[in-house]
């Protein structure tokens, strides 16, 4: 079902570079004084990759993740995504925040709609996709619902949901599930990796949870603070599709191992 | 208070009515000749559509006529002075009222009955900036007081309950005020008091039509036919009590709601607007108290001198008192 | 639509206790101060004049309300506090969102607006009645002085507290000026305009009353003076009770309205 | 000790740009509105006895800040202020914290507070003349009634307002009644208390203004009039700016108390 | 130095049970309705031991957790610590909540005397302990700073050193570092199994993280919804000093795969 309403533009996910990052610097000013926030960044994410931004609190994910979106601009470097340069948000870009951020005064099927009103879209044409996505995130029947009728586990399927009603190639997603507890967190990650592995979609996702990045990602990019640098990028080589079970193999404990220690975590 | 409204008879042929607005310094019974005026359809009969304003106080009035954006208004005349003390060219072209507006009273208890035994005592007055403080001045001059160090004056303001109250209390021993203030004490059955004004000050202008002097100039047969009007509806009313008594009821029903009150109210400005010397006709012009009131309020209020002749204007009377036949 | 009904539905489970005990209570002592107020004015301890009893204050009350110039000045009151509340919310609404839109003129404007927001706008009614004279006019010139303030600067402020998550979400959305407006910045500033509205509709009525004081033809305020002058004091204080009460229901509209249109507000 | 100065040198560090440009522009404007108000005065569109020019005015300002008497009304109606500001404060927090102490009295008095509140206070001032005389009692009263409710509200907002993980660990750590009053309710009120007293204070000056205006024979209110009935409106309109000054300083001053003493609310 | 500021009151952490909770049931009256939150609750724990809580939200971890600290009145059932039942909060139990709750108005070192002033214990002998406290939870030289001067970690680093100010002999702990990310939660969980360990203090923390129970734990009490229930009492076997490294060995793994599969996590 996931391969109807969300349909891989091209056919087959090609090996070619989607994503292009070179010699990316940020700096913000604040005070008159000039602070570096990301420097000397170089990388190339894929089609169809599932990519996990790791790395402690202010070394500048967020940030990369709003260049890459055009959401900022860049001090200096280029982002070319499908090898145009990133000017200004592209519709072939979904964003999705921290907060659910769903506009209170709207029901979830209004919510839903907004990408498309704001793109002057077809919304007759969009109404028909909304059925088949809340049950692609488990919320059919939500239409009406108000926001604040809704859990925050839900509220951030609908806002998973608004993202998808584009159909964005690549999926920007800055650690979407942050605010819900564990467990709720771990079940919207394996809906959210079924929708992106089925789809094709490129994932570019900020976390802080190492199992979390792990279990997910093909490919974590692990970063230093001071200013926000790559420590590391890796391949993470399991098969697909992905299961929990991994996390018994030795495999898993030597990545997360070495994760923890490039991060300075534990002891 | 209907005072716009009322007459819609006047609707239909406005066309060939000179419309004026008259701005009043009181509203319903102490301007009564205005209202009986309109309802009798005096003013349509002089060809005039009149729009009556009213406000609160005598100083509005004259700053309005003053500045020309209404040009016709009726007021205690004492507001005046201020005027004609900055030059501001408003013209006086009838006296409504020929006694006194103000007075100065004691409780009858007090047992006081001149002037002079006020020496010591507090009395109240509407406000120290009001128009009758230096009034209060002159008639406790007369007497050989001075104001401040004989007599202390003190603001109680112009609402009868408060003045009730300061009686009551001890607060005053006397008050002076306009006398439309003190008809409602003089309705009170437990309150009865004495009048301490001596004669000369009787005849003291109180009420009057004043007109911006530009306009008077230019337009004096409209004011001729206002003040015919005004004259006409006094005469009406002198003679009509209980018609007049019914207009105004229908006009301002809310302060007709309680009769006695009523009737006390326009029996006493009835007999305040009606003439002393009724040969001389209605509006007459007493020079020498304007001069008095003048003088009174010399130092005091006004410090330039004033030529009263500039600002009084008997010319239109003749013509005014020009209705009985 | 949910939402409103799902919380009207609570509204209507009060505890079922047949009549609550407080409401017993207040009503008692509603009835202890109507005894006291009645035994003050009748062994004459207050005098009549300062404090009539209730008995003829209500008495007062409904002799105003059988007669129809009452109705008439009423009339008149309403008129001004509402047409003055509507022209100030108005000017006020567009005036903030013009502001709000073009910063350079919030940042030239703001020292005025802070100073004119501290002058004590009653100050001004002599100067109204002198500029408006004593029609309607100046009475909703007042009304509109005073009830401008609450409604500008909260709009302002509610316009301008709009969440960053929100804005890039819509900036990702490529969303136009227009929309980011329309959709955003105006529904999430409602609540704050209508806490704006509420504050100064009882404005609007006191910035009436307060001109009518001045002087007026017409109006609740020009009866409370005409029978203040006329030492009909139970008049006075059944008409200062139904201004009251007028005040009251204005409220509770404007409260019920914003429950209405801010209806996303109510659970919070 | 340490927060505050954070915060002053923060705001010591203005971005050292000269002078800003909307400074710049809201002066240019202000010189402006001057130059036309005094066009207008001057060739006379606007007769001096309704609008002044402001030349004239500026002259009286400074002739009323070097007369004696000024000082003496001024001292009245700021003491009226103030003593109805700090009355109707304390009245008003001690009312709140009883109220809130005895659940039940706020359930019994709460009809009346909300009716109490709806009552327009102005409306109230020829009642307060008639009962408390024509010198500063009546005035002090207004004052008082009118900036008794927002600091009543607040104040039993604020003490409302603790939040029940600050409740659970006080009772966690077996405070007493008195301690959980005083190191937490009250505290947490603060902000809110002060919000309260800042609407009251400008409140409390309006009180005092609108009393005198009924009639009084000290205040800036009384002079206002006076120089109103003498047509004297360049003195009126420089009463009216030096009372907005008052309020402004009045205003400035609570607003500088407030972040002194509620100093932790000041990086929100 | 753990040892010289938090001395355990018994000499050798002895093996009896300090804990003692017995057929404990929990009722919440709401909107007339009986909603039942803890339905036969049997627990006992023993004197020195770290033990979490973990379940669903909603479970009911926070209304036992509450109810052992004498915070809420039990429905029914018996909750006994050192064998004197539990009716008011006790001065030998610490309390210790998501958020930090530090006073605004109060500094570091005056929001660590409270709850000696609230106890009115002797403020002179408290304010000597400070400086080792906040060295102990590595916050040394900021006694004169306000809690919005600090960082959220920082807040509940202080709030754990105001739950120790009193030295209590058992430590409550309702999701202490829940609302910090996850690099930080972890350092203060090594900070606090440091401190529990060296002073032989009971622990019971409430959590929604699988990893940092096992990590943590020496049991698990693995919770189940409507109404809360104990699904299992899981000794969770490690030697101590406890070390990331256990997370490369089969029996994490196991743990992990077990308790996952309990609650229905993953896949
Ligand atoms: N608009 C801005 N102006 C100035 N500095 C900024 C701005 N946005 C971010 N920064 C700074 O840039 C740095 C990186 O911020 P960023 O939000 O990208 O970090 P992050 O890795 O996403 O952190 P977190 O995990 O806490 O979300 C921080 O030091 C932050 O203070
Ligand atoms: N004071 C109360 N009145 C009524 N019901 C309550 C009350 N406190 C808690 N509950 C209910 O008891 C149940 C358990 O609540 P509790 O807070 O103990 O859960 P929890 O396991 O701590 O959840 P979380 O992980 O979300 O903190 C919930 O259904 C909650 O709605
Ligand atoms: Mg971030
Ligand atoms: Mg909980």
């Amino acid at each position: 079902m996931v391969n109807e309403i969300l349909k891989s533009s091209d056919e087959v996910s090609t090996n070619q570079s989607q994503i292009t990052i070179t010699n990316l610097y940020k700096t913000f000013e604040r005070d008159g004084k000039e602070k570096e926030v990301l420097r000397d960044i170089n990388l190339n994410f894929k089609k169809g990759e599932f990519i996990s931004l790791l790395g402690p609190s202010g070394c500048g994910k967020s940030t990369l993740l709003k260049l890459i979106g055009g959401l900022i601009t860049k001090s200096t470097g280029s982002i070319q995504i499908d090898s145009q340069e990133v000017k200004d948000p592209i519709s072939k870009v979904g964003f999705m925040f921290q907060k659910a951020v769903l506009l209170p005064w709207r029901t979830v099927e209004q919510n839903l709609i907004l990408p498309i009103e704001l793109a002057k879209g077809n919304i007759a044409e969009a109404k028909l996709r909304i059925k088949d996505l809340l049950s692609l995130v488990g919320l059919e029947g939500y239409e009406h619902y108000y926001p604040n009728e809704l859990s925050g586990g839900m509220q951030q399927r609908i806002s998973l949901a608004r993202t998808l009603m584009t159909n964005p190639d690549i999926l920007l997603l800055d650690e979407p599930f942050g605010a819900l507890d564990e467990f709720t967190r771990e079940n919207l990650n394996f809906s959210l990796m079924d929708i992106a592995e089925k789809s094709g979609k490129t994932v570019v996702l900020v976390t802080h949870s190492i199992s979390e990045a792990v279990l997910m990602s093909d490919r974590i990019i692990v970063m230093g603070i001071n200013p926000g640098h790559i420590l590391e990028d890796m391949k993470i080589d399991f098969q697909k599709p992905r299961t929990d079970k991994i996390i018994a193999t030795e495999k898993y404990a030597q990545y997360m191992l070495h994760i923890r220690d490039l991060l300075g975590v534990g002891r | 208070g209907n005072s716009g409204e009322s007459t819609g008879q006047g609707s239909t042929k406005s066309g060939d009515l000179t419309k004026i607005q008259v701005i009043l310094a009181a509203e319903g019974t102490p301007m009564y000749y205005a209202y009986v005026a309109k309802e009798k359809g005096f003013f349509e009969a002089e060809g005039l559509d009149v729009e009556l304003v009213s406000g609160k106080g005598g100083s509005y009035v004259v700053q309005q006529v003053g500045a020309g954006t209404v040009n016709i208004g009726i007021t205690a005349v004492s507001a005046l002075v201020t005027a004609w003390d900055k030059a501001i060219d408003i013209r006086s072209v009838y006296q409504i009222n020929v006694t006194n507006l103000f007075d100065l009273i004691v409780t009858e208890e007090s047992g006081i009955k001149s002037v002079e035994e006020l020496k010591g005592k507090i009395v109240g007055v509407t406000d120290l900036g009001g128009g009758e403080v230096p009034m209060v001045k002159s008639i406790l001059a007369h007497a050989g007081l001075t104001a401040d160090t004989d007599v202390t004056l003190r603001a109680i303001g112009s609402e009868a309950p408060s003045i009730l109250a300061a009686f009551e209390k001890g607060t005053i021993d006397a008050y002076s005020g306009g006398a439309h203030d003190l008809v409602s004490l003089y309705g009170q059955d437990n309150f009865k008091s004495t009048s301490l004004i001596p004669e000369e000050f009787k005849t003291l202008p109180s009420t009057g039509i004043i007109v911006n002097g530009k306009y008077l100039d230019s337009n004096p047969e409209v004011v001729t036919k206002f003040a015919r009007a005004i004259a006409k509806a006094t005469d009406f009313s002198i003679n009509n009590y209980d018609q007049t008594f019914e207009i105004m009821k229908k006009v301002f029903p809310e302060q007709y709601m309680d009769e006695k009150i009523a009737n006390m109210f326009l029996t006493t400005f009835i007999g305040l607007s009606t003439p002393i010397e009724p040969e001389k006709g209605y509006g007459y012009i007493y020079e020498d108290a304007w001069q008095l009131m003048v003088d009174q309020f010399k130092g005091d209020v006004i410090s330039n001198d004033i030529n009263i002749k500039d600002y009084l204007d008997s010319s239109l009377l003749q013509e005014i008192n020009n209705f009985k036949n | 639509m949910k939402a409103i009904t799902t919380s009207e539905q609570e509204i209507k489970i009060p505890k079922p206790k047949i009549i609550r005990i407080e409401y017993l209570l207040s009503l008692l002592l509603l009835v202890f101060i109507l005894v006291l107020w009645e035994v003050l004015s009748r062994f004459k301890i207050v005098h009549e004049l300062i404090l009539p009893g209730p008995m003829v204050v209500i008495g007062s009350m409904f002799e105003l309300l059988a007669a129809p110039f009452f109705y008439s000045n009423l009339g008149v009151t309403l008129f001004e506090t509402l047409a003055g509340f509507a022209l100030g919310s108005i000017f006020s609404i567009v005036l903030a969102l013009i502001v709000v839109s073009v910063p350079i003129l919030y940042k030239v404007l703001n020292p005025f607006i802070i100073i004119l927001q501290a002058v004590p706008k009653v100050a001004l009614a002599p100067i109204f009645v002198t500029w408006f004279g004593f029609g309607l006019t100046a009475k909703i010139v007042m009304a509109i002085a005073i009830c401008f303030f609450p409604t500008f600067i909260n709009t302002v402020v509610g316009l301008k507290s709009v969440d960053e998550d929100s804005k890039l979400l819509f900036q990702s959305m490529v969303a136009s000026k227009k929309d980011l407006f329309l959709k955003l910045s105006l529904p999430t500033a409602l609540p704050y305009i209508f806490a704006g509205l509420k504050a100064s509709l009882t404005f609007a009525l006191i910035g009436a009353i307060v001109g009518e004081f001045m002087g007026a033809d017409k109006g609740i305020g020009m009866l409370i003076n005409t029978f203040n002058f006329q030492l009909e004091m139970d008049k006075v204080y059944a008409l200062i009770i139904i201004l009251s009460i007028i005040a009251l229901l204005l409220y509770l509209f404007i409260e019920w309205l914003d429950k209405k249109i801010v209806f996303w507000t109510d659970n919070k």
